[in-house]
């Protein structure tokens, strides 16, 4: 028993326009050390799933440098290990219709399916933060002889939710009767789809190859609701932290979730099962007398010579004297000039404040301040 | 296959008897420093940022923990098809089981391994100090004088020249004499104990040495006298920056202090120069609402929320709230439990020190530097003195004393 | 002094349509059990350069399978190492512009190129076919103090030399005074451009910064021919084998040097500087009795009963009793069934020829037999 | 970090004494075998095959081959980061500096290796067997037995039993009795020296062994009768396939030349079950146009322009025009002059065979394989007569008649 996992790095690019502009969904920077993809690498590497694929489209070199040989995930290798599936662009067929969802993404990736010989396919989306056993899902999949099982997380559900998010419904022995979009729907304590689900590969394959025939574009409506009395659809129920990002706030919201040690423990401090990320040899970081830190969270690399409070600092990060820094994600490289003053402010990697700014966002709306800036 | 101009060979074998402690388990050179380094980064991080990619690593004392941790090379890009670094144990051949019998004979017993490369230089370095430095310029030199060894030194004081070999050398940097430890030295030139040496001449006078009965198969000892006897070109190259030899405990401390203020005396943060390491999966570390941090390194996996003031933290300890940390080291996973105070101390990696302990003394006041072994956990309220070495057999101590304590709590 | 490379996997693939319709030029087998980038990789990496990148484009899904990690050519790297460079596509932008020339190509790298810290940089084509040490290239663009130095190879030209050879004039010290295209051109011995060239990396960044502002698109025309006399540029004569792949007969005639003992010994049989490729584990070929091979060059994995003459074997071929090869080419896991006979016949990978067919090409045009056919 | 279910451990520290000039120079797992292979890629490619990807390797005798052929494993991709193939040599810890005393001494000595990774299953093998076998249905076997130890057996001839491990076993292949190479063998089931334990058991019976000071520290004569007569459960698990003890130089021969025909004994040309090996940079092998090859393997780089009949060559080996190879296994980088014949005959790697030399004779009427040591070069005409073993000293013969042959010209 085998099992390959694919990857989608560009679906909700989308959502976060302030930080896709050069780089996909799955290689945004998130919690201090992390892009968002090292959560789905690392819970695929930590349930033994040692053959993944990842399926791009655009604007991926950020993503390849991040991932490099695999090796920072063990996942370096001659047989399996990680592979970024490209987009199909062919000099003759001048065909460069690229795909938007999951669907047609995976009937672009039809062919290197079929090559694996593995016999379940986890997919998973790359904004998941999350610290989950995936073999677990696996478990109840065969034990449950399903073609499909679905990961979901019971969650209060109110009528604004992102649009995006759907709700599954079961029947008492975990068999999927219905699959709904939120904002239909009343608030109360719902099933939400965490877009990480186990197929059955030739089941998978099956469906796929009647999308190509009958050229469906959405999984959940042109095959999976049609199908669902008649193939053996589960839920998996999940218990732990669990979260996606679909907006700016979110990207925001769930950084700060991460000051909160039971996420954080949820998250980071499971046995076994550790995140990964790329290796940057930062040396630790130095504090100097007279700095002041306080309920932040701070990656390696950085020298802190001011003040950080309700902050999240990612490597190489320089707060220099006398600079004050609250309710702020500032990622890799960013250097706060003397006497900077930055309140719930987003700055993009590599952006240089000069010594007296001033700025200052709100908690429902940060101030993005892009890449390579300098402000 | 290519041959490589320049092969490191790495004596990582020192037992490091005056780290005490901290050397029962592992060889020296895997000492944990600087937070999230050990000793063996140093010479191996300079050695890929000069730009040579073969290094063996002569080891035989407690080799597990540093082949665990040099394992397939992979943190400092040394995990190459062709080169990159390999762990040299000794070993059978049909005739002969040898153990190493001095740092010359390691070398010697791999031969076979320099000569695979056909190098023309070889580099012997040591696996025990600490120090940035661009091998490359170094191995320029020795070509532009055309030497046969070149030997790497630094100035010291004249009070300090006697712990080391130390070199006489003329105007052009040509070495004239040799005195190991001497106790009226000519010069104050100290070996760092690093060379370059052309590998013909490496070869020739290791292979004399070995079918010498009264060498003791040593570099400093051996191997340079001889040459210097026979009249070889050895030269001097001058360096000038921060090396430091982290053979006692008091040195190691000295050194971890170093990377600590505004302008530290060694700087890990420059980018230009980066100090490889084995990076484990640790989370970013948090810095709790009471927590105070002042002149310290922090490194990735602690959870801070008491004080820390002038320590050197490894990953993945935890201070918690009331305790005091100061003057420390603190290796990686320790836990400073509630209201401990730790004091002028090096603690040693995964120790449980219990909340209310009291570790060391005030440095202004303290008669040495405490230690507490790899492991150990000691009980609420424990107190350990100045200078004290904590192991084991201490240990038994605390258990004895804590059970009077609880009969006393009986009693009450 | 450092050196990077940069190869181009796409320019040529028009050439060669019959077999780059699903891979790149860089990814056409060649020679028993390479593929065409082997060579500047191999020549790239026995030269001590260890930082590569590969300029693709489309159709680069097999390229990426055949570098994999890239430790079969030792640049599986933290730092450095073999790195695709895939088209810019972003999202937003909506910019689907492809390159054409080098040029372009190179436009689209000049952040990379940017980011690089090396002094010098090799460009190369991934279609020459040599075993050349780039670094006397190198030590001769340092002591000629050249901006640009291409390799020439002293060739007899004839007028109907393929349309993109082009043609070095140069002086008494080797500075090039001129650059021609052939077809306009006398017979006769001439320097022809072996389109691997050295520059220094920060003139490199000049003129690709001109060539942006002033949207240059032909690196000869627009900028080499302007400055020939304001800059220095000058040849490095190469001595040893040199061929490039222009046309499928050029694809026929070169694989058939191959049986050449003299051309075979300069191209894999240089000391310290072997011809890499992936290592595919194919056992040792298995001939058995009532096998007749004459002539002929064979990797590794193939099973011979039959007759085969004059041909190239690529790994995994099999050739069945009483089959008969003859002057052919047949590519990975061909398999020939009992009695077949072919005669100058290219098969591409895996294509399965049943009993007893008889297919003949002539050496004038060779026939050639698509990926995975059954016929 | 994961635990890992089930850690191989690879005995390869066998000195094969038995296959004479072969292991002069190289452990006997690093012979080489089938063309391109070594005798370890065997157990090596089947752990990988299995889907075990932990290995530690133990060898102390002539390590030096085997360590830079199996290198970081990335051949065998077995480069991980986290378990991947580990060469265990002997070590000196802070008290004691042990060579290995036996197989189960050698396991005994690196239980820290197997406890890092906590497996619930340890697997034993051995070095130096030729087979294809998918370790993972035994353990599966192993597990649904609930047995403490799994020993692999095969069917042997009655005559031959006395030459192996014999096990009697019930009809649910529980083992009741084990005889180690037993003048009356009791069954015809073999022992393959290829093992499952539970490593709780492992463990504990290598810790009594230990301390056992009658024991000679072996698997099949101490650890798995005292299994036995403590009553833990043992199992025997049979094995249809192809297997051979590669220890003689005819046993080696054999299994070379049960790689070729239509239908081969032992097939390595079946992709479900890929035999993993270091490949070379060598070129596609070239038949000449008077090239004749018959019923043979031959491997890339060879240039063949004579003839090859019967017989296995590995890369790199010439043919010249007129010279013969028949019944013979050459070796990688071999030179068979111009119509030299070799048959029946073993060539170690390097070896240049002159022109017009004869090198054993026709199997039919030969009274044993001929054998010459790698790199040896046999000057033109010489005649190596069946059975022979050419190593330096025989060299000196032949140049001395060499001599001899020239005063002759000499006086012409």
């Amino acid at each position: 028993m085998t099992v390959a996992g694919v990857i989608f790095s560009n679906i909700h690019d989308d959502n976060i326009p302030e930080l896709t502009k050069m780089r996909t969904m799955a290689s945004i920077p998130f919690g201090c050390r992390y892009r968002l993809i090292d959560f789905a690498l690392s819970n695929m590497v930590n349930s033994e799933i040692y053959n993944v694929g990842v399926i791009t489209h655009y604007n991926y070199q950020s993503l390849m440098d991040h991932i490099g040989t695999g090796k920072d995930w063990d996942l370096a290798r001659r047989t399996g290990g990680i592979r970024i599936l490209p987009p199909f662009i062919s000099a003759y067929t001048g065909e460069q219709k690229l795909y938007v969802t999951r669907l047609e993404a995976l009937k672009g990736i039809v062919n290197y399916l079929q090559y694996l010989k593995d016999d379940y396919i986890v997919l998973c989306d790359c904004d998941i933060i999350c610290n989950i056993d995936l073999s677990k899902i696996i478990d109840h999949h065969i034990k449950t002889k399903s073609n499909l099982t679905i990961a979901v997380k019971q969650t209060y559900v109110v009528g604004d939710m992102a649009a995006d998010t759907q709700i599954i419904e079961s029947d008492d022995e975990g068999r999927i009767t219905d699959i709904l979009s939120t904002p239909l729907y009343e608030n109360g304590y719902k099933d939400i789809n965490m877009n990480v689900c186990v197929f059955t590969r030739t089941y998978l394959l099956k469906i796929l190859s009647d999308a190509v025939v009958h050229n469906y574009s959405n999984l959940t409506f042109d095959i999976l609701k049609k199908n669902i009395h008649k193939e053996r659809y589960h839920i998996y129920r999940y218990e732990g932290y669990f979260t996606k990002i679909s907006s700016i706030m979110d990207y925001y919201d769930h950084n700060m979730d991460l000051l909160d040690f039971n996420i954080r423990n949820e998250l980071f401090n499971v046995k076994n099962r550790p995140i990964y990320t790329k290796v940057r040899n930062s040396p630790p970081t130095r504090y100097v007398e007279g700095s002041s830190v306080m309920n932040s969270l701070i990656a390696d690399g950085c020298i802190i010579e001011g003040t950080v409070e309700n902050s999240i600092l990612f490597r190489g990060v320089k707060v220099n004297k006398n600079a004050v820094i609250k309710n702020s994600i500032l990622m890799q490289d960013t250097l706060c000039g003397d006497r900077v003053e930055l309140n719930c402010v987003i700055t993009d990697k590599n952006v240089v404040i000069r010594d007296g700014r001033v700025l200052s966002g709100h908690e429902s709306l940060p101030f993005v301040i892009g890449k390579n800036s300098i402000v | 296959m290519r041959n490589k101009e320049c092969v490191a060979m790495l004596l990582a074998g020192g037992q490091g008897s005056r780290l005490y402690l901290l050397t029962q388990q592992i060889a020296k050179p895997a000492v944990s420093f600087g937070g999230k380094y050990r000793i063996i980064d140093f010479p191996l991080s300079n050695c890929v940022n000069s730009g040579i990619d073969t290094v063996g690593v002569l080891t035989q004392y407690q080799p597990l923990m540093l082949n665990e941790y040099i394992g397939n090379g992979q943190p400092w890009d040394l995990d190459r098809t062709y080169g990159g670094v390999k762990i040299l144990q000794p070993y059978q051949a049909s005739k002969r089981a040898d153990w190493y019998k001095g740092t010359a004979n390691a070398i010697f017993q791999n031969l076979h391994f320099i000569d695979k490369y056909d190098p023309e230089y070889v580099m012997v370095l040591s696996g025990d100090h600490i120090y940035k430095m661009d091998y490359r310029a170094m191995l320029d030199a020795h070509k532009k004088n055309g030497a046969d060894c070149t030997i790497a030194v630094i100035e010291v004081s004249i009070e300090e020249a006697s712990r080391f070999g130390i070199l006489s050398v003329d105007s052009n940097l040509e070495i004239t004499e040799f005195q190991e430890k001497p106790q009226k030295p000519k010069s104050t030139l100290a070996s760092m104990g690093v060379y370059v040496f052309s590998k013909e001449k490496l070869k020739k006078y290791l292979i004399m040495d070995d079918e010498n009965e009264n060498s003791s198969k040593d570099f400093g000892k051996d191997i340079i006298p001889a040459m210097l006897g026979a009249g070889e070109r050895l030269f001097a190259y001058k360096f000038n920056g921060y090396w430091k030899d982290v053979g006692t405990i008091d040195s190691l401390w000295e050194a971890n202090m170093d990377l600590l203020g505004n302008i530290p005396n060694f700087n890990l943060h420059d980018p230009r120069s980066r100090v490889l390491s084995r990076n484990y999966a640790e989370p970013p570390h948090y810095v709790g609402s009471d927590a105070v941090i002042s002149n310290s390194l922090i490194t990735e996996g602690c959870e801070i929320k008491g004080t820390v003031i002038n320590s050197v933290l490894s990953e993945g300890v935890t201070v918690e709230s009331g305790a005091v940390v100061k003057d420390s080291v603190i290796m990686s996973g320790c836990t400073i439990q509630k209201n401990a105070v730790v004091n002028y101390s090096i603690i040693d990696s995964n120790t449980e020190i219990g909340s209310g302990c009291v570790v060391g003394e005030a440095r202004e006041t303290s008669q040495g530097i405490s230690l507490v072994k790899h492991g150990l956990k000691l009980p609420c309220d424990c107190v350990v003195p100045p200078g004290a070495m904590v192991d084991d057999d201490y240990m038994l101590k605390f258990e004895k004393c804590n059970k009077d304590d609880s009969k006393k709590e009986a009693v009450k």
